[in-house]
Parts: structure tokens; sequence; C-alpha cells
């Protein structure tokens, strides 16, 4: 049945599957943590909103593990958005005032 | 010493001499020795007023406090409208300033022996970034602390720009643009606040704020914290902003980080301190604080490990880590706070060892990317040492000081209720650990392979790094170990800041 | 119909201006034009801040040495607005200026004002 | 009764709307310039209007002319046409 860290290939395996199939770099390892840290944040990120309700935290928990599994190489995604492209931090500036109009004109 | 001195001495003086410093430097454009002994002497000067300074207040406008009766005073301890703008020398302030003032002599000691070229501004630009922190971590009025982050995103632009390359220029471009928005949003945020209280000082603001009813201006003190969270965002280089911080950071010169990251954490605690006092009691407002902080952290941390070059990893890891003092800010409980200041002063004493190792690489002349540079450990093992030190602290490992108040941020966290922020932690922790290891091993560790290292190896058995840097690294070095075995080295300092922060947030 | 005093005017204007220039400032594509739209962001700015201390037929806050001081709340307009103007004019310049050397510097070593190609985000 | 000085006041707040736009779209930079001067005069007039003289002096000194000149300089070192 195959040696114990047989699903560590596997997850190896398919995560190496994604990039430009260049030799296994520094660089390479790099990703490959980068992408299930990733992962792992998201997770936690999506376990806060147990603070609203119970339920909801983990079916977004599981939600998360699913979406990672369709769009996997999120870390390529992960490094674009955070390129200093001046139109997208200033996307994302503008995405934050959207935030602070609506909390202000919903009148919380 | 009770604090009971108004229009304190050496207020003025720590925001002068830097400033004063900058014009005698510019004018020995030339003389490299005369700056060199300008600048260290100037620097020795501040940390000695640092040191020794008594607590108490400037008021800006001189005229005493006015009493609810309509009489004058100028005592602190009764209750009295300030109506002035005032700068505080309290017990935090002290600590701050005293840990910049000991790295503004390193900065200076070094920069004047590694710089070449256009010395003389180069050194005003940094002395004027140590007047714009320390003035923000003093401020106690609006209108200060609107003036010292404008002055200060404009001087981390010229900092940048001066360090030559290309890439430096393109960041120190993008970092201004945006400080239009911020300073505009800023300058509106100040309106609306002076607009519900009447009140510039901050005090002021928050004793009107609890005294008169303000029920249907909830919509407004929303605007206006949106506004001071985004030059919060901005000074500090949090989460939406960050690739703007990270480049500044990364484009540098690493010592020049050294000033810049320390500019930007002072901020980071002075503005999330006066938003937790004004906006503390408003609903989801330390919610989104926290929010921002944790993914700050996250994506920081996530990005360290993807760079191939030390400097960039050093840079996104101190975006990552300036989440980290902010989370403790957010939190706003007691222990929260101090963890958050003292995770402050830390990373900033831990940083500096790493980058002044960065420094030392770079100097080496070969760039500081992890594929070009390799088998540093056989040619300076000491900067070895520190760089193994430096990652250590920085992964808050025990005997030194990350791990204190890495222990604190985490109490504070479970104690309110927010195991997840406590994972938080932990994770980043850990992923600063392998994104610092993995340059380490191949700058130090990794075996001399390339052939054209070979002729470089055998030009000379060691590099001719400064010794001046050696110092610096192994004064760091002992004060690392010094608070991580004694943290209440530091944490005394902090504790009547916290406190009042949250019982009692009109006093400064 | 709301009566349109010179305050609401000026904020109307005000409020233009700040969305031309953060218009601008995100859409065009010459960093010049960027650095104008800044300008204008922050007159904008201005424009609303002084509007916010403005008092209907009231006095420019001087207090001659020869008027009663008894009624100068009520009729003189707000001092604090312009404060922060003053300041923000000189911090404009300052800005300004640095966002034109960085350009001039740029535009030599990339010999074009498009900020796609100049500020394109850093492949470290 | 038409006021006078509402007449002026609406002018002149036309006057920067326009020119900022103006000043935006023009493919001439030096033009963009001038316009950008010319709105900060009507803005130094509303600054008067506004009960904050001093502020209309800086103002009319700094829009008017440090800040375009400032421009014209860049163009000068750079490019005057933009290009498509």
């Amino acid at each position: 049945m195959g040696s114990i860290d047989s699903l560590y290939d596997k997850v190896k395996r398919y995560l190496l599957g994604f990039n430009r199939g260049k030799a296994y770099s520094s660089s390479m390892s790099g990703y490959m943590s980068g992408e299930l840290q990733t992962l792992v944040f998201i997770m936690v990120l999506a376990a806060f909103f147990r603070l609203f309700t119970i339920p909801l935290g983990i079916v977004l928990v599981i939600g998360v593990v699913a979406a990672f599994l369709y769009f996997t190489p999120i870390i390529v995604a992960m490094e674009r958005e955070n390129s200093s492209d001046l139109n997208r931090v200033l996307f994302w500036v503008v995405i934050y005032f959207a935030v602070i109009m609506a909390i202000t004109l919903w009148g919380l | 010493m009770t604090e009971t001195v108004t229009n304190l001495w050496s207020i003025p003086l720590l925001l002068i001499i830097p400033i004063l410093t900058a014009i005698v430097v510019n004018f020995l454009y030339g003389k490299v020795k005369a700056i060199r002994v300008v600048a260290i002497l100037s620097s020795l000067a501040l940390f000695a007023i640092a040191v020794i300074s008594p607590y108490g207040y400037h008021w800006f406008t001189g005229q005493p406090a006015v009493l609810l009766n309509g009489g004058y005073t100028y005592s602190v301890q009764i209750f009295a409208w300030r109506l002035s703008l005032e700068l505080y020398f309290g017990y935090m302030q002290q600590i701050m300033i005293a840990v910049m003032s000991l790295l503004l002599i390193f900065v200076v000691a070094i920069s004047t022996k590694v710089m070449s070229k256009n010395m003389g501004t180069y050194i005003g630009l940094i002395f004027l970034i140590y007047m714009s922190s320390a003035a923000i971590i003093m401020v106690n009025d609006f209108y200060h602390l609107w003036i010292a982050v404008e002055i200060g995103s404009l001087l981390v632009a010229g900092l940048v720009a001066a360090s030559g390359e290309s890439i430096s220029q393109k960041a120190a471009l993008k970092y201004t643009f945006f400080s239009a928005i911020s300073g505009a949003g800023l300058a509106i945020a100040l309106a609306l606040i002076l607009g519900i209280t009447g009140y510039p000082n901050v005090s002021d603001a928050i004793v009107s704020m609890h005294i008169n009813n303000i029920q249907g201006m909830q919509g407004i003190l929303y605007v206006a914290f949106g506004f001071l969270v985004l030059s919060w965002i901005y000074a500090g280089g949090l989460a939406p902003i960050h690739p703007l911080k990270s480049d500044v950071y990364g484009a540098s010169f690493p010592h020049a980080t050294v000033m810049l990251q320390t500019q930007s954490k002072l901020m980071l605690v002075a503005i999330g301190l006066i938003i937790l006092r004004v906006f503390g009691t408003l609903p989801f407002a330390k919610e989104v604080m926290l929010g921002i902080s944790v993914i700050t952290m996250m994506v920081g941390v996530v990005m360290a490990l993807l760079q191939t070059d030390f400097r960039w990893t050093l840079a996104y890891l101190i975006i990552s880590h300036s989440g980290l003092v902010t989370v403790g800010i957010s939190l706003g409980t007691i222990s929260g706070i101090i963890g958050g200041m003292f995770q402050a002063i830390n990373d900033v004493l831990y940083m500096s060892i790493l980058l002044l190792c960065c420094e030392a690489i770079y100097y080496y002349g070969k760039g500081t990317s992890i594929k070009s540079v390799s088998g540093m450990a056989k040619k300076a093992p000491w900067l070895a040492f520190a760089a193994v030190v430096g990652a250590f602290a920085a992964s808050g490992i025990p005997p030194f000081n990350g791990f204190q108040s890495e222990i604190i941020l985490i109490q504070a966290s479970l104690a309110s209720g927010l195991p997840e922020v406590a994972v938080v932690i932990l994770m980043v922790s850990v992923t600063t650990f392998i994104a610092l290891f993995k340059s380490i091993y191949c700058i130090f560790l990794k075996a001399d392979s390339t052939p054209e290292t070979e002729q470089a190896q055998s030009r000379q058995g060691s590099i001719p790094v400064p010794k001046v840097l050696y110092l610096s690294l192994g004064v760091l070095i002992v004060l690392v170990v010094l608070i991580g075995v004694y943290p209440q080295l530091a944490t005394d300092f902090l504790n009547d800041a916290a406190i009042k922060v949250v019982s009692m947030p009109w006093v400064p | 119909m709301i009566e349109l005093t010179l305050q609401l005017l000026s904020f109307i204007a005000a409020g233009l201006l700040v969305v031309i220039g953060l218009g601008g400032m995100l859409f065009l594509d010459n960093l010049i034009k960027k650095i104008i739209a800044f300008t204008l962001l922050s007159d904008g700015v201005n424009l609303a801040l002084v509007s916010l201390g403005y008092v209907e037929g009231g006095i420019v806050p001087i207090l001659e040495p020869g008027s009663s001081y008894l009624n100068f709340p009520n009729e003189a307009a707000l001092i604090f607005g312009p404060g922060i103007v003053l300041t923000n004019i000189v911090i404009g310049v300052s800005t300004t200026a640095i966002l034109i050397a960085l350009t001039m510097v740029l535009y030599r070593r990339y010999g074009t004002l498009k900020a796609s190609k100049v500020l394109k985000g850093e492949r470290k | 009764m038409i006021d006078a000085f509402m007449v002026i006041s609406y002018v002149m707040v036309v006057g920067i709307t326009v020119g900022a736009v103006a000043a935006l779209l023009q493919k001439d930079l030096l033009r963009a310039a001038f316009i950008t001067g010319a709105e900060s005069v009507a803005l130094a007039f509303l600054f008067h209007a506004l009960l904050a003289p001093d502020l209309g002096l800086t103002q009319a000194i700094v829009g008017t002319v440090l800040l375009p000149g400032i421009i014209i300089i860049a163009i000068f070192k750079t490019r005057r046409h933009e290009e498509e």
C-alpha cells in the first residue's frame, strides 16, 4: 500500500505539476511552502467567522478547502496581487473606501 | 521622577537638534571627516537627552489650561481644558526614543564609513527621519500628528531615492504619489474631528466626546475613523498598501532600512494609540484594525517565503512583523497594548541585526541575491553568528527578546477570546524562521561552489567588513539577549502608557 | 429645493475637484497628468477645509484692536480650516517638486512618460 | 434681486470644475499647465469669498505661478505632447 509518506509524495507531485517544470530549486521550495501556508492562513481566516455563528465557521472552512482543490496554484495569484503596480494598490484602496462609505451610509 | 514639568526643555531639543544637524551636515558637503564627527556627536547628544530627560508636557501655544470655573492653571494633575497644541514626553516615549537614538548612532557611524557619494544630504535625511518619528511618538494633538505623517512620507521618499538605482526611484515615486491620498484623507479626518468636538488637542477632544452626546454623529465618526486608519496603514505599511512599503524597504540601502522601519514602527504605535483613545468605544473599530493587521501578517510572511533576495525577504518580514505590532494594539486590552509596544521595540532591535548583516553582505559587493552569494560563513564567521542570532530572535526562540513579546501577544489574544489570532502569530513566527533560514543557509552555510566566487575567495581570507559594523552588531546582540532574559527592563516603561490608554484615554 | 448658499456651493465644487483628481490619478496614463491630478486633489481638499468654517455674512477672523471681542466668536469664520490649508499648500508644493524630480529621473532611464511602462509591478 | 457676489461665485465654481476637467484632457501638457494656473486663480477668488484672505493670497501666488512653473520645467526636461 506504499510507504507512510506516499500521501506527502502525492501532494508534492500534485503541486509540482503546476510549476513551469523547472528543476527543484530553492525558489521552487519557497513557492510550494508559500502555497500550503496561504491555504492554512485562509482556513484560519475562515475560522474567524465562528464569532458570528459556529456552523458558518465550519461551512466556510470546508468551502475553503474545496476551493483550494479547484484553483490550486493560488500562490501565483497571491504574488500577482502583491505586485507593487500603482493602479493595483489604488484599486485596493478604492475598495477600502467603498467599505467605509457602506458602513457610514448604513448608519451603523 | 514625578511628571509635573510643563514646557519641558527636552522636547523641543529632541526636535531641533536633528534639524540643526541636517542643516550643518548639508553645509559640510565635501568634508567626510567633519560630517562623521558632527553626525556622531549629535546622535550621542540625542541619546543622552532621551535617557536623562524628566517627564512632562510642552504646550506650543503657551497659554495655561482653562479650569471649569474659568480660572487658569499650569498643573496637570487637576482636570482642565488644555486648548493647546502639545507634545508629551512620558515613560513610553522615553524608551522608544532611546532605542531609536541608539540605532541612529549605529546607522550614522556605519553609513559615513560605507557611503561614498552625496554624503551630506544623505545623513541629513537620516536625521530628519529621526526627527519625524520622535515628533510622532510624542504627539498629543491632531495638527502635529498630521504634519509628522506628511513630513515623514516625504523624507522616506527622499531617502529611498537617494540610494541611486532606478528601482528605488520607482519605489519613491509610487510612495510619494500615495502620500497625496493619505495626506488629504488625514486633513479631512482632522477637520471632521474638529467639527464634532471643536478641539485640536487629543485629550480635549476625547473629554468633549465623553461629556457631550454624540449619538447622531456615528456616521461622521466612522468616516473620520476610516481616513485616520488609512493614514495609519500608509505610514506603517499595512495590508492594502504594503506593496509600496515593501518596495521602499527592499530598494533602499540596508542601513537606511534600519531607520525606515524604526520610523514606520513608531508611527504605527503612535497613530494606533491615538485611534484607540479616540475611537476605541466605536463598535467594530477594533475589529477593523484587527482584521487589517492579521491580513498584513499573513501576506507579509507568505511573500517573504517567495523571495530569492535576502534584502527583499527582510523587506517583507518587516511588513509582517509590523502586523504583529498592530495586532497587539488593536486587541485593545492592557496586556495586548503592552505586547504590541514591546513587540515594536524588540522587532526594531532584531531586524536591525539582520539588516546590518545584510549591509555587510551588500557592502562586500556581490549584491544580496541568494543565488550569487554563498560560502560567507567561512569568510565572515562573526557575521554568520550575528545573522543566526537575529534569525532566532525574529522567530521567537526563548533566550532572545522576540520570544518575550510574542508570548505576551499570544496570552493577550487568548485572554480576549480570539484563539485564531494566537494561531496566526505562532504560524508567522514559524514561517519567519523558514524564510530567514532559507536565505541564511544559501548565503552563509552553503559551500562556495560557483567558479567566479573562487577567484573572489582567493583574493583575501575574510571580507573587509568595517569594524564599526561588528561593534554595533555586538551591542545589539547583547541588548537582544538582555531584554530576552529580563523583559521587565522594557515592559516597566510601557505599563502605565497601556493602562492610561485603556482606562483614562483623556490623559496622554 | 435647498437654498444654494456659498458654503454649499463651494462644498460641491470641492467634492467635484476631489473626484476629478482621484479619477485622473487612477485612470490617466501620463505621469505629468497624474501629477496635475494630484494638485487638483489637494486643491479640492483645501477648498473643503476652508468652506467648513465659513460663516454666512460673518467677518474675517482678524481681531482689530479697536473692535469689541464680545461678539467676535459668533461673527468670525473658524480659523482652524485655513490654518491647515496653509500648511497643506506648502506640503503640496514640496510633494509636487519631489514627484517632478523623480519623473525626470525616470524619464531619462525609461525614455517614456507612460505610467504603464514606468510603474510596472516589480518582478523581484 | 440678483446678488452680484453670488453670480461671480457661480462663475468661479463652474470655472474651477471645467478647468479641472479640461486640464486633464489636454493632449498638449503645456496647455494643461496653464489651465491649472487659471483654475487656481478662480480658487484664490473663492478663498477670498470664504473669508480666508491670507489663503487667497497664498493660493494666488503658489497655484498660479509656482506649480505651473514646476510642471513646465518638467515638460521642458521630458516631453511636451502626450504619447498615444
